[in-house]
C-alpha cells in the first residue's frame, strides 16, 4: 500500500487533496456527493467579522479553459457561522479551516480570536488575497509591508496551524512568501485568483458588475504552478499549491514541483466528486511509479 | 442535505420541437430520486472548446418507470448548441437533482401558468405533476410567433392552453401579459406561476402584486456550480443575497426586490 | 463606409489589427498566405545587438487555451537584418516596427541608433518584458527605476516613434506605464507573456528546457484586457492591446476597453490569415452599430 | 517565399490500416500546389478541449487529377486520436505546403528507405514519386510486432520490401538497423532516407556516417506554428539553431549535431 498523508506543521492530513475555500460552501455541500471526511481538508467559505452581501449581480464571467468571479466575500460573519454553521459541520471526520478575511488588521485578529475557541477547526487560512472586496483582502497580499504586519499580528493571536494564502498579482510572490515566512507563518497556500476582465463586446458593458474579477480554472495552471515552483525553494515551510488543478495528473504536477499538498476549485464546479478521482489517481501513480509515499513526489521534479 | 449525484445519463432520443427546442429524453444510470417541477439539473457540455462550465436545464419530465429523465433545450448560444445535438446513445453528464421546487397547488385550487420559451419546461412538468383536474388549470403561453410554439397536444389533458404571439400568427395577438386572462380574469386564480424571459417574468408579478394572489417565478440568474458554493447566482431579495441554484431557481414574488 | 484609420503618434494605421513581434518572423512568412500590406503593421522578430542561438530544444509546451515559449530572442543580430532582411521586405506597404532588445542599455540604445538610419522602419517597440532571457529583457520591464532608465536612454536616441511593451508580470502595471509615458514613450504595447511552467507528471521532467517560459493564448486575455483598462485609464499616449486576440470580437474588447489598436500573436499559430478575419469583423460590426470610426470604439466602455 | 494556404479539406475517406494507423484522404477546395515527399500539413483538431494548437502530418499521396490529398495518422495522444476518427464528410483545416521535401534520387542510384511507425508516410510518398525502377528502391519498415506494419501491397512496384519486428512475429526478428541489407549491404546505395523514432535515425545516420552515404533524416519536433515565425521547432546543426519546419522537416544528417 502507498502512502498518502501528509503533515502540514501540526495538521495531519490523510492524503493531500483539499479543497479550495469559496468553492466548497462550508463542506455540507460537497458532502452532499460523496462523504467529505475522504477529502485530505476542505478551506471554508472566506468569513470576515461581519455580515458581507457581496458584490452585485452578475459575478460570474466565463473565459477559455476558466471564469472570473466577483463574489466578494459574501458570508453571514463569523458569529453566525459559530452559532449556526459549525455546530453543524464540527464532527465531519476531516481537517476544516477557516478562511480568515477583513479589511482592517483589527478585523483579521478578531475573527482569528474568535475562531481560536473552536474545538474542531485546527488551522487558518488568512486570506491576504482576494481581489474582489475594495478594502483589504489583497491589499494585504501585493506589498510585503501589509503581508508583513497581518501575518505578524495574526500571528501573534493564533497558536493553532497558521496557512497563509498568497496573491499571485506581484513581481515577486518569493518576496511576500519570504516575508510571512519570517513572521511565523506554519505554510503558505498559494495562488488565489488573477485580477482580469471581461467585456460583453455587443453591449460594450463589462460582464461584472465590479467590472474586474478574479480568474481561477486551467487557464492558470502554468501561472500557479511557476509560482508554487518558485516559492518552495524560496522558503522552508510547507506549500500548498492551488490553481486550475482539474485532475490527478495537474495534482502530480504541483506536488512535483514543490506543494506537499493541493486544493481543488473551480474544478469542484464542473465535477463535484473530483476530489475522489485525485486521490485515487494519485495513489495509481504512486504504485505505478513504485513511490511508497506521496510525500517523496514533492519537489522532485528533475532539473 | 439532500444526496445529489454526477452521472452520466445515456440519450434515448432528441425530438426536434421547433427551429430551436429540442426535447432531450435521456436514462439515468441509477434509480433517479424524486424531482418535482422547478428543479433543474446541471449538464457538462462535452467536446466544446468555448465552453468552460456546465450549463442548467429545468427537468421537464420525469419517468420513474423507465428511468428517464427529460430536458427541453432551446439554442441560444453555444452550449445549448451542442447540447441540441446530441443523438440516441451519447451521454451527457448531470448534476442532479439541484434547486427548490414550486410550490405545488393544493385540491381545488385554480391555478394559472404564464410561460414563454424554454420557461414551458418546468411549466408543463408542474401541469402534468400537480394532480388537480384539467378544468382548474389554465396555461398561456406566448412566443414571438407561431413557429416558435411547441406542440404541447400531448398536455391538452392536463389543463387549458391559451396561446399568443407577437405577430398573431397563432392564437391572440400581443403579450402574455396582454391576453385577456391576464387582463380580466386574473382574480379567479389562486397561485400564479411565471417562467419565461425576465422582463415577462416582471410584468406578471407586477400584476399579481396588484391582485394580492400567489405568485412563483422561476429564474435563471447565470450559474458556475448549481448547487450553492460558488455564490455566483445571487438574486437580491428581503432576506438578502440569495443563491437562486439552493434557494431557488422557484422564488415567491413576494421575497424579490422587484 | 467606415473609417477604420488609426494614429499612433507619428504612425498612420491603416486599420488597428497588427501583428505582434515572435509570432509574425520578418512579415514574409505571413506575406506567404496573404498581401501582408492589408494589416495595420507588423512587429518584426525582436532583435538584438548581436547573433542569439536562443534556448535549448524543447521550447515550447502546449496549456489549457495557451502555450508557453522559451524561445530566448533567437535573430540573427540588428547587422544582419540589416544587411539581409531590410532589403527584403522594406517595401511592404504597412509599417514594420523593429522590437528591440538588449541584455543592457547600452545594447538596446546601440540597436535603436543603428535602426534609426533604416528609412523604412518608422517605430521600434521597446522589449522590456521578454521572461526568456537571463539578461536584461524582464528585468527592466519589472521595475519602475529599470524601466525609467532605458526608456530615457533610448528616448534619447531616438527621435521616431517610440512604443515601449509592458510586462504584465508585475504588481501594478499602471505604475510601469506612467513611468515610460513620463520618459517620453509615445505609446505602450501591453501585454508580453506572463511567467508560466509546465512539468510531465510522468518523467517528472520540466517540458520546457529553460524550466519556465511565457505564456501567450486564449488562456490570459482576461488578465491582459484587464491591464489594458487599467493602463488605458492611467495614461495620455495610446495604449497597444495585446494578449489572446483570437477573432474580431476579442479584438473589439479590447478597444472597447481603451486600446487605440491591437496585435495578434499567437492566433497566427492557429489561423495565419486572422488578422484578415479580425479586420473585416471590426468593419462589421462597426456598420452594425452606426459607428463610423474605429476610434469611436476606443475606450467606449459603458460604465 | 512561396505561397502557402489555409483551407478547410473535405474528407473523402478514412481507412483503418491497423490498431492505430488511419489512412485519411481529403478533396483540397482549391487546385493543389506542386508537394513533394518530406513536406507535410498542419492540421486543426476540431473540439478537442485538451489541445490548443494544430498537430503536424507529413504528406503521405497527392492525387492532382482529383485534388487529393492523404496523411497518415498514428494515434499517439489526444489530438492524433481526435483526428483518426474523422469520416466522410468531415472538414478538416490544414495550413499547407509545409517543410522542405527530401533530395529526390537522380537516375540510376540505388536508394534505401528505413521507416517504423508514422514514418512510412513520407517514404512510401518518395518511393512511389522519384520515378526510379523498382530494383533500384529497397525499403526496409520496422515495427514491434506483426500487427503494427501496414499492408504495402499497393506499394510492391515501387520497390522491395523488407520487414522487420522485435518479436521477430513478421519478417526478420530485430531492429531495422540490425537487418542484414544494414549490416552488409549497405555502401551498395548511393542515398539513404530514414524517418521514424528518433533513436532509429540516429542508429541509421551512424551508419551512413561511417560509410560515408548520403543520407536524409525527417524530423519530428515538436511545433506551434508550422511555417517558421514560432522559433519553436529548432534543431541545432551546424549552421546553428534551425528551424525545422522551415529548413527542414528533412535534414542531411551531415548538418546534424548528432
Ligand atoms: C435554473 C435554470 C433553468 C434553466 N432551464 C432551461 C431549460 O429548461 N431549457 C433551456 O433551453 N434553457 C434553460 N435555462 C437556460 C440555459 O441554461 C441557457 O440558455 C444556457 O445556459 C445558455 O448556454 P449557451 O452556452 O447556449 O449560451 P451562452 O453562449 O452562454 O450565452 C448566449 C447568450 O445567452 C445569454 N444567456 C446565457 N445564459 C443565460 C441565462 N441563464 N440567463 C439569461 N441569459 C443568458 C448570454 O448572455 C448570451 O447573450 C435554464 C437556466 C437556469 C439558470
Ligand atoms: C514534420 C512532422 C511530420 C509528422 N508526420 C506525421 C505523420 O505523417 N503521421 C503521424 O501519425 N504523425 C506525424 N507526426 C507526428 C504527429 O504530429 C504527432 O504524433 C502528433 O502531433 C501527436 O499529437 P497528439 O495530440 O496526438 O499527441 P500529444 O497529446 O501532443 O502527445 C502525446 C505524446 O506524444 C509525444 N509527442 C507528441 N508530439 C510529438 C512529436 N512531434 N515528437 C515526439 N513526440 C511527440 C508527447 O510528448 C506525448 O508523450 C509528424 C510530426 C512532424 C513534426
Ligand atoms: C467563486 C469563487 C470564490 C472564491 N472565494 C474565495 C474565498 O472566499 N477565499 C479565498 O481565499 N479564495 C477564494 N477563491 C479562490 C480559490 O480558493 C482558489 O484560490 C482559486 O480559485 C484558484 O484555484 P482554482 O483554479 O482551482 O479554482 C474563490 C474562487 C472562486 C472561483
Ligand atoms: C513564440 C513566441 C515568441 C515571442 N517572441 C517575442 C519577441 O521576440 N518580442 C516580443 O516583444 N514579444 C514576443 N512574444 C510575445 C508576443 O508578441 C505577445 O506579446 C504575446 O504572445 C501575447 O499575445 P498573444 O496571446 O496574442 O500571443 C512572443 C510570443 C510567442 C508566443
Ligand atoms: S451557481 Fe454556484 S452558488 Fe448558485
Ligand atoms: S514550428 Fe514555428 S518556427 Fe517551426
Amino acid at each position: 500500500m502507498v502512502d498518502l498523508r501528509v503533515k502540514i506543521h501540526k495538521l495531519d492530513l490523510k492524503n493531500p487533496v483539499m479543497l479550495a475555500s469559496g468553492t466548497c460552501g462550508f463542506a455540507e455541500e460537497i458532502n452532499s456527493f460523496f462523504d467529505i471526511s475522504k477529502v485530505g481538508g476542505v478551506f471554508l467559505k472566506g468569513t470576515t467579522l461581519n455580515n458581507r452581501e457581496g458584490n452585485n449581480y452578475p459575478r460570474m464571467a466565463e473565459t477559455a479553459s476558466g471564469m472570473l468571479n466577483a463574489v466578494g466575500l459574501q458570508n453571514k460573519g463569523v458569529d453566525y457561522f459559530i452559532d449556526y454553521i459549525y455546530p453543524r459541520i464540527k464532527n465531519y471526520n476531516t481537517p476544516l479551516i477557516v478562511n480568515v478575511n477583513g479589511s482592517t488588521v483589527d478585523e483579521y485578529i478578531k475573527v482569528t480570536e474568535k475562531v481560536d475557541q473552536l474545538e474542531h477547526i485546527p488551522a487558518i487560512e488568512l486570506n491576504i488575497s482576494c481581489p474582489n472586496v475594495k478594502e483589504g483582502g489583497m491589499a494585504f497580499g501585493i506589498s510585503p509591508k501589509g503581508a508583513k504586519t497581518v501575518t505578524r499580528e495574526v500571528r501573534r493571536a493564533y497558536s493553532k496551524t497558521l496557512i497563509v494564502k498568497l496573491s499571485p498579482n506581484v513581481t515577486d510572490i518569493t518576496e511576500i512568501a519570504k516575508v510571512v515566512e519570517g513572521e511565523g507563518a506554519d505554510s503558505v497556500s498559494l495562488i488565489n485568483t488573477f485580477l482580469g476582465m471581461s467585456v460583453n463586446a455587443e453591449t460594450r458593458k463589462p460582464r461584472l458588475s465590479t467590472i474586474t474579477g478574479g480568474l481561477s480554472g486551467p487557464a492558470i495552471k502554468p501561472l500557479a504552478l511557476r509560482m508554487v515552483w518558485q516559492v518552495a525553494g524560496a522558503v522552508k515551510i510547507p506549500v500548498i499549491g492551488i490553481g486550475g488543478i482539474m485532475n490527478a495528473e495537474d495534482a502530480i504536477e504541483f506536488l512535483i514541483a514543490g506543494a506537499s499538498a493541493i486544493q481543488t476549485g473551480t474544478a469542484l464546479f464542473k465535477n463535484p466528486v473530483v476530489p475522489l478521482e485525485i486521490i485515487d489517481g494519485i495513489k495509481d501513480y504512486l504504485l505505478r511509479h513504485n513511490l511508497k509515499s506521496v510525500s517523496e513526489l514533492t519537489g522532485s521534479l528533475h532539473l | 442535505m439532500e444526496k445529489r449525484f454526477v452521472d452520466d445519463f445515456l440519450v434515448i432520443d432528441n425530438i426536434q420541437l421547433n427551429e430551436n427546442s429540442f426535447l432531450v429524453r435521456m436514462f439515468a444510470p441509477k434509480p433517479l430520486p424524486e424531482i418535482k417541477a422547478g428543479q433543474f439539473v446541471n449538464a457538462e457540455i462535452k467536446d466544446c472548446r468555448e465552453i468552460f462550465l456546465r450549463r442548467p436545464f429545468s427537468v421537464f419530465d420525469i419517468d420513474y418507470s423507465n428511468n428517464y429523465l427529460s430536458i427541453i433545450v432551446k439554442i441560444l448560444g453555444r452550449g445549448s448548441n451542442q447540447l441540441a445535438r446530441v443523438i440516441k446513445g451519447d451521454t451527457i453528464s448531470l448534476i442532479y437533482p439541484l434547486g427548490r421546487s414550486f410550490t405545488y397547488p393544493s385540491e381545488h385550487e385554480k391555478i394559472l401558468f404564464i410561460g414563454g420559451g424554454s420557461g414551458v419546461a418546468p411549466m408543463l412538468f408542474l401541469a402534468k405533476d400537480c394532480g388537480l383536474p384539467r378544468d382548474n388549470v389554465d396555461l398561456i403561453i406566448g412566443a414571438r410567433t407561431f413557429e416558435d410554439h411547441i406542440n404541447v397536444n400531448d398536455y391538452n389533458g392536463y389543463g387549458k392552453f391559451h396561446f399568443t404571439t407577437d405577430d398573431g400568427t397563432y392564437g391572440f395577438e400581443g403579450l402574455v401579459t396582454e391576453h385577456p386572462l391576464m387582463k380580466k380574469n386574473l382574480s379567479s386564480f389562486d397561485k400564479i406561476y411565471a417562467c419565461g424571459p425576465l422582463s415577462m417574468m416582471k410584468a406578471v408579478a407586477a400584476e399579481a402584486v396588484k391582485k394580492d394572489i400567489f405568485c412563483e417565478v422561476s429564474l435563471e440568474n447565470s450559474m458556475a456550480c448549481g448547487f450553492g458554493v460558488c455564490l455566483c447566482c445571487i438574486e437580491p431579495t428581503k432576506r438578502g443575497n440569495l443563491c437562486v441554484c439552493t434557494e431557488g431557481p422557484v422564488f415567491n414574488i413576494k421575497d424579490l426586490k422587484w
